[in-house]
């Protein structure tokens, strides 16, 4: 029942299978020169995107020369450093991002989906260093059916930030100790933040059974 | 006339209750009519005209003991009770063992019938007792007052003890 | 009531199979009157000792990062508000300034001025709710009134700015819908005059209170180390001992501008909390007087359209909440909708501390615990 | 028919108190709980009830017929009979315990020679109203409650027991009226002579009471109500007047033992004779008020209150008045001063218990035990071993009793503090590493 999307969206998103949105819209700073208009814009010629840039520091140099490929590409957008990773060593990544360049705080971790994509999620970790006062975001391309490796043996915060992830996209990590949905009930069917999931979308047998309604809407 | 209404209202009402205590299935209800047969004994004393023993009663075996009496009753589980056998097979033999006795004593009160005629205290002139109670207590019967609170004593230091729960040894730091 | 969801219950690394003589589970809410909404907490007790516990949450899950992507980045902004709903000015500063910031507009000054005093004030308002039903939890029944008194002066400010007391809606994207109304500087000066003296009544009700100090101290612990590793922010971080504030390590708005001291406890238990947040509150009206003697002139609004298309890229933007770090993760596809918004919740991350926090601790323990990580469930759950 | 009424007549000025105390107990309870709310508002800086009647007057009268008039709810699986009994054991063993309390001289229902202890093991049958109250609303919060209640009472018993003890020695007699005209002789009032008996209880007092900051067998945050979670309308209303005439009971032996009961303060002291129109002057000024802010209401009716309660208030300053112009040995004039005095010794406490509740935090529960039994009963014992040691040494070695006492009350503080030093050096739950990063 998750399959049909909506037609409420306005538009669908141009997509390409690479780690970032294809850059189009290149006058961020002057919006007002743009009329209202729901359509999405095509591609313009003129400016090349101001973001992303591609990014080379010390550290990321000391991140490819620890592990080589799997670092897929360093980026920056809006002064703020991504590395993409290889999703199968992320947890690797993150053991030396903790203890080697001292990110010692999970921050946040989430999921983006790109459903047209060959690899649909995107695994987006936040971290903090505090010793550095630095902010460093790993992204990690994720199939529908890929596990990628649990954060939880490395950051405990992991625990409930993998949850929520697989509470809302579906996503399995391998290795998290306790995977069970964390916002929703445990017998709801679908993953509410997959971009096929109609924002008017819900589990109805689950709300009939349980709650005695016919909708919760 | 009065008195001998309160001294047998009591009575019966000490009897009654005991009886219930034991025939009762429900253990609360059971606790209840001990505390009805406690203080109705407590109003014999008091009859009696010995209102520190009336008191003491109340306050030692009322205020105290059946309090944790209750306490421990309520954690039990009732429905499990309720289930049981109340009287096991023996409750004829018990029952011809409580006539016996019944009969003796009644043999013994028939006998000794003249010999139970204590004279009546004047009830106004009776002195009050909390003093002659302290005074019998602390002067004629001293040893056997402190005996009996070192037998306590050490009841409650071996009642401690074997409650205590054995500590398992530390694994943690 | 209708029959709670079944839900299976499962300690990690503990067989809840088995359970010892003592061991019993017990469940505290989702409708109880010391879990601040509809937390739902399953304790494994030894005894009265708690050897495990289980939060249950999601009863006030609405979708707010679905609903996100179906509306415009300004339809948006409302919504935020309804998460933290005791500190929404907060929400609404972290998700205008993560908007802006993908669109890189630069805020005028006098509006980053306001912000500030705003939102100070919106700390110190949901650290009084926090102070007054924390007490009352510990039983402690009267400081929550006296805390509703001066809270009651903030929302007013509130209402007088903005028409709303508890869903502000209080900025704009690129600055502030409205400029500050007539007696506005009055208004805060007054409120801030006494408000140290405030402090001190509440203070000298519960600080050296034998029985607060007894009820707090040594309960729920939380070390540097455990605090950093489950991502722990705001003031129970800080009260672990790690100086750590966003005003100061990424300033925003305009805290660049203000002196103001970063309070640490070094015990990291209720009692030091307890105190971190005192002292916040008398920086936060600190902050708020060098703010409100200077005002700068000028306009309130940075340049932002009425359609906002951000170039399509991702920004991630946290600001120092008054329950912890608050970050609003946001994926740009070039269009008038947010691609993705992501919302780190303080509350959630830091509600998942508690389970450290209480073991080995008595279940009316518990109680303090679930005040002391001050959480709000519209935000644990959005 | 003479027999019955010579039997009767020593009897009936008792009954006639009996009737009194029970007909007017209710509205008492009633106007102490408006009392404590207004006191409760006062501290928390609100008004209080402000509706019924000016200044909230009749909120108890409105309260009282809203609970009447309640469903009586029993739950589905509650035991009947012992739900319904519960508060009625509650209300009469809090009764039963005032009818050796002296109101006065002549207020008073029984002296019984026992009455101290009389009151003491009355009023100690209260606990089961709360237990099986508590046991037979089927709800665990209920049971909880009531274990709860049932613990630190018997705990707390043993701290209130030595308290009075050492209250005792120095009255020399159990019964309640002399006990005060001990304190009368002797021209002090005991809470002076054992100060820490006074202390000790005070506090277990308030734990007895089951109030705040004791209040855990009804502690809302953790246990809803306690004992009482499942009772509603005229039931619960009943539980509260026993809670309240517990209050008066715990205040009036407090009040006879250690405040010298019905004495004004200085009672043999004639430059404080002017202290015997006070009663009647306060009054006055009460009228006053009446009568100065009655037009200001703003109805009708409340006018009309309010001027009620300012005749209501003139006839009691009449009243009060006419004791004074009584010569000294009159038995009216002691009888109704002395009525004034132990009813504002007894509102003193019922203060004190109110300002307590809304200024503490609750204990925990084990922090409570520990206190009753690693503090309180120690240095009770102490207190009450070094009364009997001045007691001896006054009547054997001929010291003076106040040095004696002296002694007896630095040895006593001297533990305490050896205890709470003792407590404090336990240590804290394990300390975390802390530190900047």
């Amino acid at each position: 029942m998750a399959d049909e999307p909506t037609s409420k969206q306005p538009e669908k998103r141009p997509e390409t299978s690479e780690g970032q949105p294809p850059a189009r819209e290149t006058s961020a700073q002057k919006p007002a020169e743009k009329p209202a208009g729901e359509k999405p814009v095509p591609p313009k010629k003129e400016a090349p995107p101001a973001w992303p840039k591609p990014l080379d520091n010390e550290m990321v140099r000391r991140f490819r020369q620890r592990f080589g490929d799997a670092i897929l590409d360093a980026l920056e957008d809006r002064k703020q450093a991504i590395l993409v990773v290889a999703a199968e060593r992320l947890r690797e990544i993150a053991e030396y991002a903790r203890d080697e360049e001292q990110f010692d705080m999970l921050t946040d971790l989430t999921a983006v989906d790109w459903p047209k994509r060959e690899k649909r999620f995107d695994l987006v970790v936040n971290l903090y260093s505090f010793p550095r006062n630095e902010r460093l975001r790993l992204k990690a391309a994720v199939g529908e059916h890929d596990q990628p490796p649990s954060l939880a043996p490395v950051w405990a915060a992991a625990n409930w930030l993998e949850r929520e992830c697989f509470d809302m996209f579906g996503i399995r990590f391998e290795g998290h100790p306790d995977l069970r949905r964390i916002l929703l009930p445990d017998e709801w069917v679908g993953h509410p933040l997959r971009k096929d999931y109609d924002i008017l979308q819900q589990d109805t047998a689950w709300v009939r059974e349980n709650l005695g309604i016919e909708s919760g809407q | 006339m009065v008195e001998q209404f309160t001294f047998y209202f009591f009575a019966a009402l000490a009897v009654i209750s005991a009886v219930l205590v034991v025939t009762v299935r429900n253990a609360v209800y059971s606790a209840v009519f001990l505390i009805t047969t406690l203080l109705a004994t407590a109003g014999i004393f008091l009859q009696l005209r010995a209102e520190f023993l009336f008191v003491v009663q109340i306050i030692l075996y009322v205020g105290g003991i059946m309090v944790l009496f209750v306490f421990v009753v309520m954690l039990v589980d009732l429905d499990v009770a309720l289930r049981q056998v109340q009287f096991n097979r023996q409750k004829w033999v018990a029952l011809l063992v409580v006539l016996a006795v019944a009969g003796q004593l009644v043999f013994a009160l028939a006998l000794g019938s003249e010999a139970l005629g204590l004279p009546a205290a004047a009830p106004e002139s009776l002195e009050p007792n909390t003093e002659s109670v302290g005074l019998r207590l602390f002067e004629s019967y001293m040893l056997p007052f402190e005996i009996a609170s070192i037998l306590l004593l050490v009841a409650m230091i071996g009642a401690v003890l074997l409650g205590k729960r054995q500590k398992p040894p530390r694994s943690e730091a | 009531m209708a029959e709670t969801p079944t839900r299976h219950v499962h300690f990690p690394g503990m067989d809840t199979t088995v359970l010892g003589a003592d061991e019993i589970i017990i469940n505290m809410g989702p409708q109880h009157p010391s879990t601040h909404g509809v937390l739902r907490v399953k304790l494994h007790l030894d005894g009265e000792k708690v050897i495990g516990s289980e939060c249950i949450i999601g009863y006030l899950h609405r979708g707010v990062e679905k609903i996100a992507e179906h509306r415009s980045y300004q339809q948006f902004a409302p919504y935020v508000d309804r998460m933290d709903y005791v500190a929404a000015v907060s929400n609404g500063l972290g998700y205008c300034e993560a908007v802006e910031k993908l669109l890189e507009v630069e805020v005028p000054p006098r509006a980053k001025v306001v912000r500030t005093i705003l939102t100070e004030l919106q700390r110190i308002a949901s650290h009084l709710l926090w102070l007054g039903t924390h007490a009352l939890d510990i039983g402690a029944l009267t400081p929550i009134f006296y805390c509703f008194r001066e809270r009651e002066e903030i929302l007013k400010i509130f209402e007088k700015y903005c028409g709303a007391r508890l869903t502000t809606h209080a900025f704009r994207i690129g600055g502030l819908q409205y400029e500050v109304y007539d007696g506005f500087e009055e208004d805060v000066k007054r409120f801030l005059a006494d408000f140290d003296r405030k402090i001190d009544e509440y203070e000298a009700l519960l600080t050296t209170n034998r029985i607060w100090v007894e009820r707090t101290k040594g309960i729920g612990v939380l070390s540097a180390q455990d605090a950093i590793a489950l991502g722990v922010t705001g003031p129970v971080l800080r009260a672990s001992g790690v100086k750590w504030d966003i005003r100061k390590a990424f300033p925003y708005a305009a805290y660049d501008r203000y002196d103001f001291e970063i309070p640490v406890g070094s015990n990291g238990d209720t009692y030091d909390r307890y105190l971190v947040r005192m002292e916040e509150m008398r920086q936060s009206r600190r902050i708020c007087l060098q703010a409100i003697e200077d005002i700068p002139s000028g306009p309130i609004l940075g340049k932002v359209g009425k359609v906002m298309k951000p170039a399509p890229g991702e920004v991630y933007h946290s600001i120092e909440a008054p329950k912890g770090e608050l970050g609003y993760y946001i994926v740009s596809d070039g269009t008038t909708q947010p691609y993705r918004v992501r919302i780190r919740p303080p509350s959630f991350i830091n509600l998942q501390a508690f389970d450290t926090m209480v073991r080995g601790h008595l279940v009316a323990d518990v109680v303090a615990i679930i005040g002391t990580i001050d959480i709000v469930l519209g935000e644990v759950d959005r | 028919m003479d027999a019955v009424v010579e039997f009767l007549k020593p009897h009936l000025l008792p009954l006639l108190w009996a009737v009194v105390i029970v007909a007017v107990l209710p509205l008492v309870a009633g106007y102490i709980v408006l009392l404590e709310r207004k006191v409760m508002a006062d501290i928390q800086a609100r008004l209080g009830p402000m509706r019924v009647g000016p200044h909230g007057l009749l909120q108890p009268i409105a309260d009282a017929l809203k609970l009447l008039l309640k469903e009586d709810i029993i739950p589905a699986n509650a035991d009947k009979w012992i739900f319904w009994i519960a508060p009625l054991i509650s209300v009469t063993a809090a009764m039963l315990a005032l009818s050796a309390m002296p109101f006065g001289p002549v207020f008073q229902i029984a002296d019984l020679n026992v009455g101290l202890l009389f009151i003491v093991a009355v009023s100690s049958l209260g606990i089961f109203g709360i237990v099986l109250g508590g046991w037979s609303s089927n709800s665990h919060y209920a049971l909880l409650g009531a274990l709860r209640s049932a613990a630190q009472v018997v705990s707390y018993e043993v701290a209130v027991g030595m308290a009075l003890v050492s209250g005792l020695l120095l009255a020399g007699t159990l019964s309640m009226r002399k006990m005060v005209e001990a304190q009368a002789e002797q021209g002090v009032w005991f809470a002076f002579l054992v100060p820490v008996g006074f202390f000790i209880y005070l506090v277990a007092g308030i734990a007895e009471l089951n109030r705040a900051p004791f209040d855990l067998p009804e502690a809302e945050s953790e246990l809803v109500a306690g004992y009482m979670t499942e009772y509603s309308g005229f039931r619960w209303a009943l539980y509260f007047l026993g809670e309240y005439t517990a209050m008066i009971v715990v205040s009036g032996i407090g009040t006879t033992l250690f405040l010298g009961g019905w004495l004004r303060p200085f009672p043999n002291v004639a430059a404080f004779d002017f202290l015997d129109y006070l009663p009647a002057v306060l009054f006055l000024a009460l009228t006053g008020y009446c009568f100065y802010r009655a037009p200001k209401q703003p109805v009708p009716i409340q006018k009309a209150v309010m001027g009620l309660f300012g005749v209501l208030c003139l006839g009691i300053t009449a009243a009060l008045g006419w004791a004074v112009t009584l010569p000294a040995e009159a038995v009216a004039r002691a009888g109704i001063l002395g009525a004034f005095w132990f009813l504002a010794k007894v509102f003193l406490f019922l203060y004190s218990f109110m300002w307590f509740r809304f200024t503490f935090p609750r204990y925990r529960f084990d922090q409570l035990m520990r206190l009753g039994w690693h503090f309180l009963i120690p240095v009770s014992l102490v207190n009450v071993m070094g009364v009997g040691a001045a007691l001896v040494l006054h009547r054997q070695a001929g010291w003076p009793l106040w040095q004696g006492l002296v002694l007896g009350t630095v040895v006593t503080l001297a533990v305490a503090a050896w205890l709470i030093l003792v407590r404090q050096r336990r240590p804290v739950a394990a300390p975390s590493a802390g530190g900047e990063v």
